[in-house]
């Protein structure tokens, strides 16, 4: 999918403190618990400024974590369109990224690029807390840079 | 080898037909005495006798059957038995145990979902549970051997 | 001014909890009614996690089939690829060497303990003691690190093999894993020791969700919530599959019936697992290969069914599998813990407080993805007076209009 | 808990380093066996697909080698296996089943890219261009 606000210059503001999102569309909990993992005190995400939001409205990054199934398909797409912009997505683990072993479901769509704009991949099944942080520090990088 | 299990074997309830790897009995019966067995099973177990563990559905596609097999786990030795039934595959219908054992509600519906089978008196029943949409309004039920997702 | 808008005040409250929900990092739905702050009837709405695993499964040959399994739930995904490798073992009749038996238990404890130490952590986290909830889950990376020492990936392991397990354990990653296990156990001990102690935890956690023993076995609830309430089932005590005949243990029984007991049931289990591993560590049988050369396995299987369970971290989990003589399986049934004692506990809410809801729910150890290859929806409500809301709003004994003007 | 107690804790918890790995300043805490990235060594790969089959993201496809290469005379077909990264699971299902051990195995994992990326240049990269003439 095409992203609609491309660079509009305010992607810069948040990169000091970007909020984190994390919605769970149909993960194994592999990559969730990763997730939960960077925020502890041994990996601490907070070192970059990043908080992990409450709800929605609040964030800036959604993490989006597992292959994306019919039914949260929709909640994903009611997520990012509630977010605030800018707003960007990255997709943790490979089920999130292309649907890994679950591609050939049924009831998959295959990849959070299917339902929303994804700004970065982390594969990995799952990926390791440093390959999160790694990510969420390309990302900010490349805003930076925009 | 559990006494109260023989008892019903010899009260023609259940028949003795195998085993299933590893060393798990395995009894058939008639679809139609469901409920008469599992009746038999809380009088001479007791509530804390045993549990069910689970249904397993399979189409078994070359017979034209649905079959159901009910694994019951009889405590306190956790002894696996193997009750054996087969349904109509055009027309499968059978008595539910709902209010007798209120443990078969998550593999009653999940059956009813992925292999259509009605399971008779359970209010619970409905479609779509989990299955997407589209595949509902086709009436695919999935876990069927000709279903083609 | 006329009157133009009336507000009908519903008997109870309907609150949604989840898909995504600051308290619940899981995608599942509770539609909570509530009469004031009592819930009244809860409806678990599922489906959001569905992949249809058990179809991909038959479309899949034997050997992809242990990878596919083993994403069924990453945080017991050993326990997941064990039973399901056993019961293909079962089919094509061989069987492990003793070293590799030990290795598959000492990976499985492994798991156990850091779900066991996952779900503490975040049941702090609820009753909002965040402090608890980080130095837990410190400890917990030691517990990781062992894993990735065993197995090569600190979540998914892909540890098994027909025939055997996909790694070796060296005599210096044993001395590294000895220490590891060694800095956890006094942590565990402790943590232990402030569940049993601390005002906070005890406040919110005794005497809620209390399940009885006869509905126990009656609604099917397996692991950890029976044996809080006083049913023994476990399935490494009375299969005895792998080396577990081999290795003393004890299987833990509470008869507190309620969230706290199934808390403290978890961390006895985690010491009886560090228990079960150094045991491993220090009895690891040299005699034969514990991992199989895969070029060689079978490529044919028999027709043949098998049936195996396995204690994962959250109960019984049972796999049935069903050759016909082709590559692929015929039938794979997976029937997990979580099915039980997430979908038929909708009852245990009723007569508690909104804010033990998740409480209850944690105590389930609620694991969705394990649940959601299949979906439900509870409609069972609870068999007491209910007392609508308007009532209440008339301190229960003036009569009060049921439509509020606004 | 006495004061002592207490106190002592304070003071050692003072001493002690923060528990945090500051990584991407500091190396991970990462083991020389993790299951990280691999990719088909050409010198070794007789090119038979095996490992596609047997893939269960199927995230390997078989591609032609360009004709710019110098490639092993094993490799008739010259044919060769291409990860997707974004696909694969890192079971390390393709490195155990090769019939020639031709997979190169590491522990590196900081994957993260905004596209898609594969093993083609890595492959690529253990083969000897030909001398131009």
């Amino acid at each position: 999918m095409e992203k609609e606000n491309k660079s509009d210059g305010k992607a810069k503001i948040i990169r000091y403190t970007p909020w984190l999102v994390h919605f769970n569309t149909g993960a194994c909990n592999g990559c969730d618990i990763e997730v939960l993992a960077a925020l502890t005190p041994f990996y601490d995400v907070e070192r970059f400024g990043i908080k992990l939001a409450p709800s929605i409205r609040h964030g800036d990054i959604l993490l989006v974590t597992g292959a994306v199934t019919k039914k949260a398909g929709e909640r994903l797409k009611r997520l990012y369109e509630q977010m605030p912009g800018p707003k960007f997505v990255i997709a943790v683990g490979t089920c999130a990224c292309t649907g890994g072993v679950f591609a050939k479901s049924y009831s998959v769509y295959a990849g959070a690029d299917k339902v929303v704009p994804v700004d970065m991949y982390i594969p990995g099944c799952p990926p390791r807390p440093e390959a999160i942080i790694d990510g969420i520090a390309k990302l900010l990088k490349k805003l930076e840079q925009s | 080898m559990i006494e109260e299990i023989n008892e019903l074997v010899k009260e023609g309830l259940l028949k003795e037909v195998g085993t299933i790897k590893p060393n798990r009995e395995l009894y058939e019966f008639s679809h139609e005495r469901i409920r008469e067995i599992f009746k038999q099973l809380l009088e001479r177990l007791g509530e804390k006798g045993f549990y069910l563990a689970t249904i397993v559905g399979t189409d078994i596609l070359k017979d034209k059957k649905i079959r159901l097999d009910y694994y019951v786990v009889v405590l306190p030795e956790e002894t696996t038995i193997v009750l054996r039934t087969y349904v109509d595959r055009d027309n499968p219908e059978i008595n539910s145990i709902l209010d007798l054992i209120p443990a078969a509600l998550a593999p009653e519906c999940e059956i009813h979902d992925l292999l259509g089978v009605v399971f008779k008196g359970n209010p619970a029943l409905r479609r779509p549970f989990f299955v997407p949409e589209e595949l509902v309004e086709k009436g695919i039920y999935p876990l069927r051997k000709d279903a083609r997702v | 001014m006329a009157i133009d808008k009336v507000i009908e005040v519903p008997y109870a409250l309907e609150i949604p909890v989840g898909p995504q929900h600051p308290a619940l990092h899981e995608p599942i739905l509770l539609k909570a009614y509530a009469d004031g702050e009592e819930v009244v009837k809860v409806e678990v709405h599922t489906g959001y996690n569905h992949r249809g695993i058990e179809k991909l499964a038959e479309k899949n040959s034997f050997y992809r089939d242990i990878f596919i399994v083993s994403r069924v739930c990453g945080i017991c995904n050993g326990v997941h690829a064990n039973c399901f490798v056993r019961a293909v073992e079962q089919i094509l009749g061989i069987e492990p060497s003793p070293r590799a038996k030990y290795l598959r238990v000492l990976a499985m404890e492994l798991e156990r303990m850091h779900s066991h130490m996952l779900i503490n952590a975040v049941m702090a986290e609820i009753i909002g003691f965040d402090s608890l909830f980080m130095n837990i889950m410190r400890d917990r990376e030691y517990i990781m690190k062992s894993k990735e020492i065993v197995t090569g990936n600190r979540v998914s392991a892909d540890y098994m093999i027909f025939g055997g397990v996909r790694r070796d354990l060296s005599s210096d990653k044993i001395d590294k894993l000895r220490k590891l296990i060694d800095r956890v156990i006094p942590r565990i001990k402790y943590y232990k020791k402030l569940f049993m102690e601390d005002e906070t935890i005890l406040k919110r956690l005794v005497d809620v969700g209390v399940v009885k023993p006869s509905e126990a076995t009656l609604y099917g609830l397996l692991g950890p919530v029976a044996r809080a309430s006083g049913v023994k089932i476990d399935a490494r005590a009375s299969d005895k599959y792998d080396a577990y005949g081999e290795i003393p243990f004890n299987v833990i029984v509470r008869n507190e019936c309620d969230a706290w007991a199934r808390m403290m049931v978890r961390w006895d289990e985690a010491l009886e697992s560090a228990k079960i591993i150094k045991y491993v560590l220090d009895h690891l049988p040299q005699d034969g290969k514990a991992v199989p050369d895969e070029r060689r396995l079978p490529r044919r299987f028999p027709p043949g069914e098998a049936y195996t369970r396995v204690e994962a971290p959250r109960g019984e989990l049972i796999y049935y599998v069903m050759s016909d003589g082709k590559p692929m399986p015929y039938r794979v049934k997976i029937r997990t813990p979580s099915v039980h004692n997430i979908l038929n506990t909708a009852k245990f809410y009723i007569g508690y407080s909104i804010a033990d809801l998740p409480v209850i729910l944690t105590s389930w150890d609620p694991c969705i993805s394990c649940m959601e290859r299949l979906t439900i929806i509870d409609l069972r409500t609870g068999e007491r007076r209910k007392v609508p809301m308007k009532e209440l709003a008339g301190g229960g004994k003036k009569w009060v209009n049921p439509r509020y003007s606004l | 808990m006495g004061k002592s107690k207490i106190l002592s804790l304070i003071l050692r918890n003072l001493i002690s380093k923060p528990a945090t790995i500051q990584y991407p300043r500091e190396k991970p805490w990462v083991e020389p066996d993790f299951r990280g990235r691999q990719y088909s060594d050409l010198q070794k790969c007789i090119g038979c697909g095996l490992c596609r089959i047997e893939c269960p993201a199927d995230a390997i496809a078989m591609k032609k080698i360009p004709g710019e290469y110098e490639v092993p005379k094993k490799n008739a077909r010259r044919l060769f296996p291409v990860i997707d990264y974004m696909k694969c699971v890192y079971c390390y299902r393709c490195v155990t089943v090769c019939p020639v051990r031709a997979f190169t195995t590491t522990n590196y994992f900081e994957l993260a890219d905004t596209q898609h990326i594969t093993s083609e240049e890595l492959s690529l990269s253990t083969l000897k261009k030909k001398a131009e003439g």
